[in-house]
């Protein structure tokens, strides 16, 4: 019966080990989304990180309510970094701060949450609440110069540039990876060369991050003098994503049969019609499974980016700019300021963009293996 | 559309102290972050006052400051301490932006309440390792310190004079953040900042018998002080980039740099 | 079945194509066959770009890497042995003043993985085997996926569980009160190296060729003894590649441990309570601002890092030949 | 039921999800003879075989209907697989050693069965590759890896494997159809040897096979047992067309 | 050489890497004609057939020795590999029709030769489908995949997909193994009267099969031709030792 016994064990102890590592994931989601999840709404996705000065002009307004003013926006005293603020707490239906706009005529709307620092050459953190309409009120001019701070604390940037990150990277990394492995499976004999590649693609895959970073930031950042920016970034980026397609296309190239390549090959189809007629077709999911992991790879980097791409939180203008991915930010906001929260918010978002990338790869192999 | 709501363009320029005239471009700025929110703060109220410039700041340290703007990677450099011999070689323009004290901070709940200088020297360099040797609880200290680039390290050191004798095992903490936060999560450790950092998570302690305040480091009581500086490379300066500095260096500048919690220059 | 006219049916497609298929005297195309010559080595080009930057990143660190053992370096110079000796790390712009020893950082590493692995392997060996050979369907549709998102989550959100969690308990039970620590580092890798672990062994067992589960089944060994008797020894060497795999991810794992490893100048770890520096860390805080010897000396370290890895793809290329036997 | 019978198979059915790979079958397995199964291939052979120890359980979605008697006990009712696995070998199509050395190969069902004791194993290792008439060949590198050994050899260190456990029935899933003639010969004559002793159900691909060493041989075409009956009768008789039609070549 | 000969092999060789698969083969194989290959497993049946067609090319390492003439022209010439296999079409052991529909199937091979106007490739594609005895199974369902029919009639497309390019010659490799009886029928009923027009070189396990319908039969083994002679007197009056135990079932 001691074999029984011994099984017995043994079941309990690999459960336990399985409930361990299950037990560790939701412990680590659990802990991002608890302490994340209170700072995620709309404004977070929508919002500039930095706070945002814009002085703008308002036009006054004449029948404004007795206990308004002719902005037509509803102030109260707030704390912020230590500083006392009026914020607007509401904006009349009317209001022309509706309309306001900043220098150059476009248009830039006051919202709700907007400090308002300054109205003409007034800096209104010098007047008690009961003061503050009728010094506005006082004013004579039509048009009014308003300084208004929006608070940032949104992670708006950071997508951008994560965005833009993806798309030049798998942009650079697509066409080589894919081609080079349609080469290794397709074309190239057993020799020398394909031992090199190989060796090669496997040697790529296992260094570390930091040493592209490294190897990044002498190379595109300091000698290309592309200097810090989504550039830099994104050509490190598709060196370390290079193996990471070569060798999921090569597996799916690998998974076509060969009885379909030798079918075509019968017909007298030549080499190149077999791989763009029968070869790719029946890869491509296996491709774009490729793809998307790289996706994951990219949403996922740190040290490299950190030594190439900056920490710039602004949208970036041109892939000359600086910009910090999601990751970045929520390793520097966790370093830097301490601030568990905010990177915790931002790594709910990357965790949920890497389940939507999981559950996408596996929609797709589903998908189009059950068509065939 | 509501045309009628469109004020005359001139006249919300007009409206505008000082406005410059339509300035384009980025300014790029990297170094300290001791200077970051003081840094910070200027580029937001100079991109509010200019909607065609974009003003970039990375928080790194000092010594990557003054690298980069000498390589031409950020075009402004900052810094928390004066340049280095070697740095002052380079050829780099540099300009004293403000100053900026730096607080020895423990923890809220830690007893001991103020420290010689000498107290400090000896905590850093490992010749005192327990709190009850300077009248606190019987436990080790855990030191923190800043990583290698860091200006504050540097004029820290320099002042408390242990230059290249920080004692093995102390905590780097990267940034002037890092440092706060591991001090307040920590009752045991020790760390120092720049004035700008220090908020209630965190007990700046006295450095003999001097409070950390503005006020005595402008009466030069508290000696644990040093220059916020400002370095670029001429040949890379563009006119966004002077119209920054001097933006900074302006009044309303230098009002900001008060604000955020450093000592005007002039 | 009409077979008559068979071949008068391709009567128009002879006349109407020019490129017919029927040439008795079957010439060679020469245009074609030159397009598809280009095309070849365009594909072969792209293939050789990951060698060309393989060769590129290598020749570059190890190039600048190894300029300060040489006596001819205008950055300064620096004892090959005293940077791999020493225990200390003062970076110095004097060079006669800097201290670069990296052998307590090689140690710290060392030990972070060692202990990452003698943790992770075993959960996530067994882990494996449940995944492959004992779950039910739907708890395997649990615990796969699991672990599948465990590997897609980013380190830096590692290492901010590692300093909101990790090292705050540890805080509370460390006699010396600090939480950054060679514990907390292993503890962040063992968690990081699971994934690797988990995938690369269930795809070893699942390779295990099935004769051999119900050759010993047949015999009327348990399921238990199946697994352990037969299906993990003849699954080694792919359990053993999961491994080296482990570890190269947990020597070159940068941004998690820099969270949590305390970093500091100087020390060998005598305990698992004392700060380490890793390799990785020192490079990724110091390369922002280096410059001349200094930022030399990183790439050093990088040297060596490499040299690592290099060592465990040998390993592992011995591993995977050895199997191919 | 004769009361020689060992196997005793009644209206059986399997299922594989909705697929049904066996219907119906009736048949009688004889003590201390071979019966030999044969049929198209996909017609249920090894299926069938493996619902004798078992083997099926181990598949997803199998369903097992009907009733299976070893020596008069229902070998789907109550009882201990693993034992009822040591009662009933199995040797496979393509030889199976594990990768290990020979002698921990045909040591490890006593092991598995905890036997630890070196000279009682010892013992037994030697007289199993004595019967699987393979000791003479490897008694000299039973320290060697199984794995480097030819094909038919390692075919009789699978068969020692198996009667190291000292079972009663060998079930054989062409185990001769890797090998080439002069190893399949071996096996033959080993098999013919081993029904003195043992009760051995085969099923092979090899007609000739089955006509030269199977007491019985039983024809199975999709699913259904068609015709079960002396191998001599089968071959030089059959009662019906289709098994006719297969011993001719006329399919398969 | 006779005139009606359609490929003669003089003296091949063929080597995959360091190992001869093909030794010295000498065969002339005639116009329409039924020329069946068979040997056991392992004899070089498959290597010899792709050679006619130079489908080894794709194989790293093989090299080819001697000649091999079709209508007196040497196909390891200076010619253009892609036209000899419009001229020598090819079907598989395993039907192995491409993921896609029926009609691109058969279409696919005059489409890869240029052929784009689709009145001839309907036309094609109908004549081919006829010709392959499927058309009538098949022709309501053209645009639905290729995967969805059964085995036996993925067989018969894939036998109207090599027909579509009109070649001269068929080769296949076991084409029916994968067959159940009733489309192994078919294929062979197709593969009597595609020999009206074409040539065909089949490889076949089965030798009932070869002798139900070839003219003639080849008997390869270890890689070597042992004998070629009309079907009627390899099968009732083989002149080799060899063959006769091959065919009667002393081996193999
Ligand atoms: N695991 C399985 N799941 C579903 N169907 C199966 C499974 N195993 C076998 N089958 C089906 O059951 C039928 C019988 O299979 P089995 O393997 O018993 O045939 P066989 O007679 O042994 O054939 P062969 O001679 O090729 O070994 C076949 O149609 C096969 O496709
Ligand atoms: N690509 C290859 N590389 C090396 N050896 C090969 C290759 N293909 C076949 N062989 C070997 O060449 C010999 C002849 O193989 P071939 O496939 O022609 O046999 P066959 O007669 O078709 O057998 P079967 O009836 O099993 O299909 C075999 O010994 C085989 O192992
Ligand atoms: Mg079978
Ligand atoms: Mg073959
Ligand atoms: O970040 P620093 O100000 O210490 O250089």
């Amino acid at each position: 019966m001691s074999r029984a016994i011994k099984d017995k064990l043994m079941y309990g102890i690999i459960g336990l080990s399985s409930a361990v590592t299950v037990g560790l994931l939701l412990w680590i989601i659990g802990f991002v989304f608890l302490n994340g999840f209170k700072l995620i709404d709309l404004d977070f996705l929508t919002s500039d990180f930095d706070s945002k000065t814009q002085y703008v002009s308002v036009k006054t307004m004449e029948d404004y309510s007795t206990d308004g003013n002719k902005l037509g926006i509803n102030l109260e005293l707030e704390e912020y970094e230590g500083n006392q603020y009026y914020v607007v707490k509401s904006i009349d239906d009317g209001s022309p701060a509706r309309f306001a706009i900043v220098k150059g005529g476009e248009k830039y709307p006051v919202k709700v949450g907007d400090f308002i620092k300054k109205v003409g050459s007034e800096n209104l953190e010098n007047y008690s609440p009961s003061e503050v309409n009728s010094i506005i009120n006082g004013m004579e001019e039509d048009i009014m110069t308003v300084k208004v701070t929006r608070p940032g604390e949104g992670i708006l940037p950071m997508l951008v540039t994560t965005l833009e990150i993806i798309l030049i990277s798998l942009l650079v990394a697509c066409p080589i990876g894919i081609f080079g492995a349609i080469y290794l499976t397709e074309y190239a004999k057993q020799g020398r060369l394909v031992k090199i590649i190989r060796f090669a693609t496997e040697s790529l895959a296992g260094i570390p991050s930091i040493i592209y970073g490294l190897f990044g930031m002498i190379f595109f950042v300091t000698l290309l003098k592309f200097d810090y920016s989504i550039l830099s970034g994104a050509l490190t980026l598709s060196i370390i994503l290079l193996p990471v397609i070569i060798r999921q296309t090569e597996e799916s190239l690998k998974a076509v049969p060969d009885s379909y390549r030798e079918g075509s090959l019968g017909l007298g189809a030549t080499k190149l019609q077999t791989i763009r007629k029968v070869v790719l077709p029946n890869a491509i999911s296996g491709i774009i499974v490729a793809v998307i992991l790289s996706i994951g790879r990219i949403v996922g980097e740190s040290a490299a980016l950190l030594l190439t791409a900056g920490t710039v939180a602004h949208i970036p203008k041109t892939v000359f700019n600086s910009g910090a991915t999601l990751t970045v930010k929520a390793y520097t906001v966790a370093k830097e300021a301490g601030d568990i929260e905010m990177a915790c918010a931002i790594g709910t978002v990357v965790i949920i963009m890497i389940l939507i990338l999981n559950a996408l790869s596996k929609m797709i192999t589903l998908v189009f293996n059950k068509s065939e | 559309e509501e045309p009628a709501e469109a004020p005359a363009e001139t006249e919300a320029a007009s409206s505008e102290p000082d406005a410059p005239a339509e300035l384009t471009g980025t300014v790029t700025i990297s170094g300290s972050t001791s200077v970051e929110k003081v840094g910070v703060a200027l580029a937001e109220e100079f991109m509010a006052l200019n909607s065609g410039v974009e003003v970039t700041y990375q928080g790194i340290g000092s010594s990557g400051g003054v690298k980069n703007a000498k390589d031409g990677t950020t075009i402004i450099g900052t810094a928390s301490r004066n340049l280095k011999t070697e740095e002052k070689e380079w050829g780099l323009t540099e300009i004293e932006l403000a100053y900026d004290g730096i607080a020895v901070i423990a923890h809220p709940d830690n007893g001991v309440e103020g420290l010689t200088m000498d107290q400090v020297k000896a905590i850093y360099i490992g010749e005192i390792t327990n709190w009850s040797q300077v009248g606190g609880a019987d436990a080790e200290i855990v030191v923190v310190s800043r990583e290698d680039g860091s200006g504050t390290r540097g004029a820290f050191e320099e002042i408390v004079d242990f230059e290249d004798a920080l004692k093995e095992g102390a905590l780097i903490a990267e940034g002037n953040g890092n440092v706060q936060t591991t001090v307040a999560g920590n009752p045991l450790a020790i760390g120092y900042v720049s004035f700008t950092y220090i908020n209630e998570t965190v007990k700046p302690l006295l450095v003999d018998g001097v409070a950390p305040t503005v006020e005595n480091v402008v009466s030069k009581e508290y000696g644990v002080s040093r220059p916020f500086m400002m370095v670029w490379m001429e040949e890379n300066m563009t006119e966004a980039s002077q119209a920054f500095v001097d933006f900074a260096m302006s009044p309303e500048g230098q009002d900001i740099v008060e604000e955020k919690g450093a000592i005007k220059a002039k | 079945m009409e077979m008559t006219n068979i071949k008068s049916g391709f009567n128009k497609w002879r006349t109407d194509s020019t490129d017919r298929p029927k040439d008795p005297k079957m010439k060679a195309n020469k245009k074609r066959d030159f397009m598809e010559y280009i095309i070849e080595k365009m594909f072969l080009l792209n293939a050789c770009v990951a060698v060309i930057s393989v060769t590129a990143i290598a020749l570059f660190v190890f190039y600048k890497g190894l300029q300060p053992f040489f006596a001819a370096n205008h950055e300064g110079t620096y004892s090959l042995v005293d940077f791999l000796t020493g225990v200390e790390w003062r970076p110095n712009d004097d060079v006669s003043k800097a201290i670069y020893g990296i052998f307590y950082m090689i140690i710290g590493s060392l030990l972070a993985t060692g202990g990452a692995i003698i943790i992770g392997l075993p959960i996530g060996l067994l882990t494996a085997v449940f995944i492959s050979e004992i779950a039910p369907k739907p708890l395997k549709m649990v615990v796969k996926p699991a672990v599948e998102l465990l590997a897609g989550i980013p380190s830096v959100i590692y290492g901010v569980f590692g300093l909101g969690v990790i090292v705050p308990k540890l805080m509370v039970i460390s006699p010396q009160n600090k939480g950054q620590s060679l514990l907390a580092v292993i503890m962040v890798l063992a968690v990081m190296i699971l994934p690797t672990v988990i995938t690369i062994s269930e795809s070893a067992i699942n390779t295990v060729p099935k004769s051999y589960k119900e050759g010993s089944l047949g015999l009327g060994a348990s399921k238990i003894q199946t697994i352990f008797g037969v299906v993990i020894p003849a699954a080694k060497s792919g359990i053993m590649a999961g491994v080296v795999l482990g570890i190269g991810r947990a020597i070159g794992e940068t941004m998690a441990v820099m969270l949590v490893a305390g970093n500091p100048i100087a020390g060998i770890p005598t305990s698992i309570w004392d700060p380490i520096r890793p390799l990785t860390t020192n490079i990724a805080m110091e390369m922002g601002y280096a410059f001349g010897l200094h930022q030399e000396m990183l790439f050093s370290t990088g040297v060596v890092l490499f040299v690592f890895i290099i060592i465990l793809n040998l390993i592992m290329n011995r591993i995977t030949t050895r199997e191919g036997e | 039921m004769n009361k020689n019978t060992k196997f005793s198979v009644k209206d059986l059915d399997l299922y594989y999800g909705d697929f049904q790979a066996l219907k119906k079958i009736n048949i009688e397995m004889e003590k201390n003879e071979i019966t030999a199964l044969i049929g198209p291939s996909g017609c249920g052979k090894s299926t069938f075989i493996r619902t004798l120890n078992r083997m099926n359980d181990e598949i997803d979605g199998v369903r097992v209907e009907g009733k299976i008697e070893l020596d008069e006990q229902d070998i789907y009712g109550d009882i201990d697989i693993i034992k009822l696995r040591s009662r009933v070998g199995m040797v496979f199509q393509k030889p199976n050693p594990f990768p290990m050395s020979i002698y921990d190969n045909v040591a490890y069902g006593p092991r598995a069965h905890g036997i630890k004791k070196k000279s009682i194993l010892d013992e037994l290792v030697e007289k199993s590759l004595k019967n699987a008439a393979i000791w003479d060949e490897v008694k000299d590198r039973l320290n060697k890896s199984a794995l480097s050994v030819s094909g038919g050899q390692q075919q009789r260190i699978c068969i020692a494997r198996a009667l190291a456990v000292e079972p009663e029935v060998l079930l054989m899933d062409e185990p001769t159809s890797a090998l080439d003639p002069i190893a399949t010969l071996k096996i033959e004559d080993l098999a013919v040897k081993l029904k003195e002793d043992y009760t051995i159900i085969m099923v092979t691909h090899n007609m000739q096979q089955a006509a030269r060493i199977s007491d019985k041989t039983a024809f199975f075409l999709m699913g259904e047992l068609i015709e079960f009956d002396n191998t001599e009768n089968i071959f030089s008789n059959p009662k019906n067309q289709k098994t006719e039609d297969y011993i001719t070549g006329r399919f398969g």
